[in-house]
């Protein structure tokens, strides 16, 4: 990703909003965008979905492959879990290998869905010591208008939840649902005009500092946390933001549940 | 080409596998700013294939050492998302996509009217996230559309489509199991006004007169398609 | 490749050339340079040749490796063309990883030879399933004076028509003359001056626009096309390119029959 | 995190196999001006883990793209030696030191005054030569030290320490086995003066009362790391 | 690594000092720096050493890996020498691919080594045909003041006299010491100002030019030559830095032996 | 050195296998001009190893940060075509090639006049299209014909040849039977007039006097090299 020239106007705008509460498209510190979220529309996917935050727009995909376990885990099979952002998402991403912003993108999204445990890797054995299963999700953006975060790791849980084992064309047995046990979810927060915001726009990402990002799980368990670009924060403002997460994610959680 | 005779793609009538005629295309849908970030995109959906296409620009070219002091340049991307296949496609370099990229840019550059931009560059990035046959002319002619929705000015459209041959039988725009084993592929650029061509490629084995009615094919689906394109620009519902 | 700035003065001394119907070097529009063809000149080779058209010089070198075949098709060997245009053969080639260039001359050189069908893939077969010869054909270019296409094509074609299957050296029977049933024949045509010429320099190349490849076989069946560069024609144009190359593989192969 | 139940690593007492307390870290030595050609440089020992520091600059940014023109870039490259580990690690590109650099970047720049050396570099090298648990942290550590060994103005130092979960205690400082079959894993770079955090991560799985009780343990341990640092700095034997 | 300009007066400072048989920091002509091994010093490597020479400091780690003898050598095991100069040593070493530099510096260290046949890769087989170790010699810079060649070739010798093959840990038997029989040392000589030095500083390389790399074995015997960078010199100043090295080796040879 | 003791190439007369003397090289061919496109070039046939090396320059050196204000830079590319040995050699980068083409850069830009050309670059590519045993020796020594055949001053041409041990007695030239299980190699590049040297390597195992000996027959070898290079260079025929 190519680094713009932080506009300096930009940044005064985003702090004297700040002081008055508001910001830049209107929206409450703690309110996310428009959320929509489809599934099953990449007809080559075994899983697949399609998620859209305001002009935020990414596409999940799994697919699966046979694998030979690790010699010192015969009976489990594995996930992997990568992200792409190439230039079709916006002018400032560009081609060449994967940029140490992307490869962020995809561990920190990977974290949470592994450590969550929803993936049984157990159930993922086909012959102990032989023959496994790989689960391999692919993150993919669409439009980047900031928060590719949230939105890569909802499309990738909703994929995950909606993904079939293709075993009849890897002739080994029929065709089964992947099984998902938990919902784990991300919510993400920049600092934007010197507080925290929830669901930031590319161009509050621009303006902003640092940025946190807490994937919950289930019981309000803590799977995953990151800190992101440079920046200091207190331990009372992240208590602040841990609040807002345990009940934001909840309420995401639920609409995931109920796709 | 696969090659494989063996395999009945086409009946003694003439109906294909999936119920086609032979000059019959799959089909289509066009919508445009499905990238809202973007300065012009088109999303196409064709049988089971679909491309997504974003353009940036005009916008200053750099390095400096790319800029054309006359011209405006062209950056093309073609990529297949590794979902896209049956068989999951692994990120990063390929022969393949970097020659589709090529093709696709000298023929985009053939119709853009690059000296309008002196110094600048255009980047339209053509992303396949579903893939059946035929992609290259999927992404072309998507590609053309985004174009003209960021309002790029160019002397034509450019539509593409291929014909080729299955079971001896010249047909037109084949599916998936029509390219496996079907003994030809002619995919053609196509400028639906003056029937004049900015892309040829060809693979397989066709008489001169097999040839020649592959190219007759091409240049009626080319008619066809950009009735959709103009539709889905003009905002109408193209499908 | 660095793309050198397209002389501006050298368009238009060659559009003036052009209405004169006259060729920068004296040729006529159809007319190639002097041809020179050998074969069997690499002694590490199984298979090779030398092409010199004009100043062009290249060389194809035919080697054998030992494959696992393909699951789906365990009765036959591989065919493989790759084409490599190093800083040694003119001052705009660089080195580096394989250029846009070279790759697209490899991929065009192998249609042809490949869709022609005048390899066998099935007589490389050693043992079905197990082990199959992988044909390797590689092109080489010594001396860059503009139409690299057709001295490729031309000198892989006989290089593999002149190659012997080492079967000795691999322990698996008796070495034997590799069979190569067909003679697929490119020809190239370039825009210079707003016209079509056949076999064209590289002055005329730099100076020129988009340039069309045919490959026809033994029955002037259609093999492989391929248009490079920006560029616009006509069906006309093309019925004209079409009907000359019909003629002039005629006369090319039956120099590659005679050597 | 491995997350191997069976494997007990804590007894019933609170005693870890290494004979550790819950709130315990391992032995620490820290030493300056251990690469004589660096500006400031810093070799730190925490259990097993050994890593050394250098860093070059303020010196000239090039490529000028990467210039500032109000301030000072980082350059901060993590690696580890190939034989910093038990099965030889390959040398070369490697997705987990890129990430492990980047994090540290982050941190480091949250507290260096890089507003003082406007369109320069600061070049920091981390080198694990020998690892065991941890190593972001000590990498993380050690960089601040060599920092403040090269002079480099800072609000003030940074302290990585993290704390974990295995057998379902929370634990701080875990070490190799620990690591391997623990349940959690939270680092944190902690400014030692004010309190405040420059980086955090956290993988696993914690309650938000194991979460509390991990955040106190590395608050403690900072502490306790930072007066061998000051030490080390001032001239004194760590050990 | 990025290439300095060279200092013009640093050249005719080193210049002037040649004329009256002095150096930069006062040493004599063949005279080395201080010099302080260690070894065993690494804990996760199956051997290691630490080399200083005045301000330049290398360590070498020695690890073992099971592979499968070439099918042409069935009884031997491989030794495999790599050398990294990363970023941390210096700021004109860049990170990236592997410089010229740091190729030159693992081949001339690893043939010096290799070619005194002091590990005999017979000894190195576990199964003929199937199982075998290789050794693998990593030297890492940690401080470049000038001639890393002697210090990481001194360092790799060391290591590996001191290294335990990991029988053990790899379920092949027990652990046993490698068995190194013979000491290769290498002298390395600078022309600087006009004449070769030995030993020289990261100021002396910089302001020099040609340099001479020698490996001799136990009875003097030559096993490894090199020479580095641009410049002339006669049969006689090599018959000069021979005589040296020979007197010189077997001293640091002492030292090797007796630690 | 492959160390096989026990292959017999050279029996107690000193005949080597392929008829050779202790002191004889293999035939050598040499030709200028065989690259219409370059400013200077040869083609050098020595057993049945080929070299072909075009040389381009001196040419503007860009990007500039290679340009040396008070010199010319040499840019060196040594590289075996694919076709060139019994195994095929996939293309691209090989540690072996960027080696050689160090080696041989360092003995050329000691040779040729640099400081007459500042700022720019002279290119010189080597193309080993057959390689049999001493290909870098066949390389240099050709690139110094086709310097001089592209009118490049140089103090002297560069000869370079390799000695060897077979069967414990020192050789010259060594084919490629003899590289595979010879005992030691030492190839040089000779400056013929001055008898200097401007390239050194050597591998194996040689006692002192057996350099020496090793030594001188490369000498003498160099001048009858160096007779055909002039001969090349003057129109003559070499062969």
């Amino acid at each position: 990703m190519t680094i713009p020239i932080v506009p300096k106007l930009l940044r005064s705008h985003l702090s004297d909003l700040a002081e008055r509460d508001a910001r830049i498209d209107g929206r409450g510190r703690w309110e996310g965008r428009e959320l929509e979220v489809q599934h099953s529309i990449l007809p080559r996917a075994e899983g697949s979905a399609r998620v859209r935050m305001g002009d935020t727009i990414v596409l999940a995909g799994v697919k699966f492959q046979i694998m030979t376990p690790y010699p010192d885990r015969p009976n489990q099979g594995g996930l992997m879990c990568s992200a792409e952002v190439r230039p079709v998402a916006g002018r400032n991403w560009e081609s060449g290998p994967p940029s140490p912003e992307s490869i962020e993108l995809g561990r920190v999204v990977d974290r949470g869905i592994r450590e969550s445990g929803c993936i049984d890797v157990d159930s993922l054995c086909i012959i102990p010591g032989e023959k496994a299963w790989q689960v391999i999700l692919d993150l993919f953006a669409i439009s980047d208008d900031g928060n590719l975060f949230d939105a890569f790791a909802l499309a990738g849980i909703v994929a995950l939840r909606n993904a079939t084992v293709p075993a009849e064309r890897f002739e080994v047995g029929e065709d089964y649902q992947l099984s998902v046990s938990k919902t784990p979810i991300m919510c993400s927060y920049h600092r934007v005009g010197g507080r925290f915001v929830f669901d930031a726009t590319a161009r509050e990402e621009l303006g902003g500092d640092e940025r946190i990002h807490i994937t919950l799980g289930d019981d309000n368990n803590v799977h995953s946390l990151q800190k992101g670009l440079k920046g200091i924060f207190s331990a009372d403002e992240f208590t602040e933001i841990m609040d807002n997460a345990i009940e934001r994610t909840e309420k995401l959680r639920k609409i995931v549940d109920e796709l | 080409m696969g090659g494989y005779g063996e395999v009945q793609m086409i009946d003694e009538n003439g109906v294909r596998a999936d119920g086609r005629g032979p000059g019959d295309i799959r089909p289509i849908t066009i919508e445009t700013g499905v990238v809202p970030v973007a300065d012009g995109s088109c999303r196409m959906t064709w049988g089971t294939n679909e491309a997504i296409v974003a353009v940036y620009g005009p916008m200053e070219a750099h390095p400096r050492k790319i800029q054309r002091q006359d011209r405006a340049v062209l950056d093309v991307a073609y990529n297949m998302a590794p979902f896209s296949t049956t068989d999951r496609m692994r990120p990063g370099f390929n022969r393949r996509s970097r020659e589709v990229s090529k093709v696709t840019q000298d023929a985009l550059e053939s119709v853009v009217l690059l000296e309008l931009y002196p110094r600048s560059k255009i980047r339209i990035s053509i992303e396949i996230v579903s893939a059946e046959a035929g992609t290259r002319c999927v992404g072309l002619t998507a590609a053309s559309v985004a174009l003209a929705d960021a309002g790029i000015p160019m002397t034509d459209l450019v539509v593409s489509v291929a014909s080729g041959k299955i079971n001896d039988v010249v047909v037109c725009d084949l599916n998936k199991e029509e390219d496996n084993y079907g003994e030809a592929d002619l995919p053609m650029g196509i400028m639906p006004n003056s029937g004049e061509l900015v892309f040829l490629q060809m693979d397989g084995d066709l008489s001169q007169d097999e040839f020649k009615q592959a190219w007759k094919y091409n240049m009626d689906a080319a008619q066809e398609i950009h009735k959709l394109m103009v539709e889905a620009l003009n905002g109408g519902d193209s499908q």
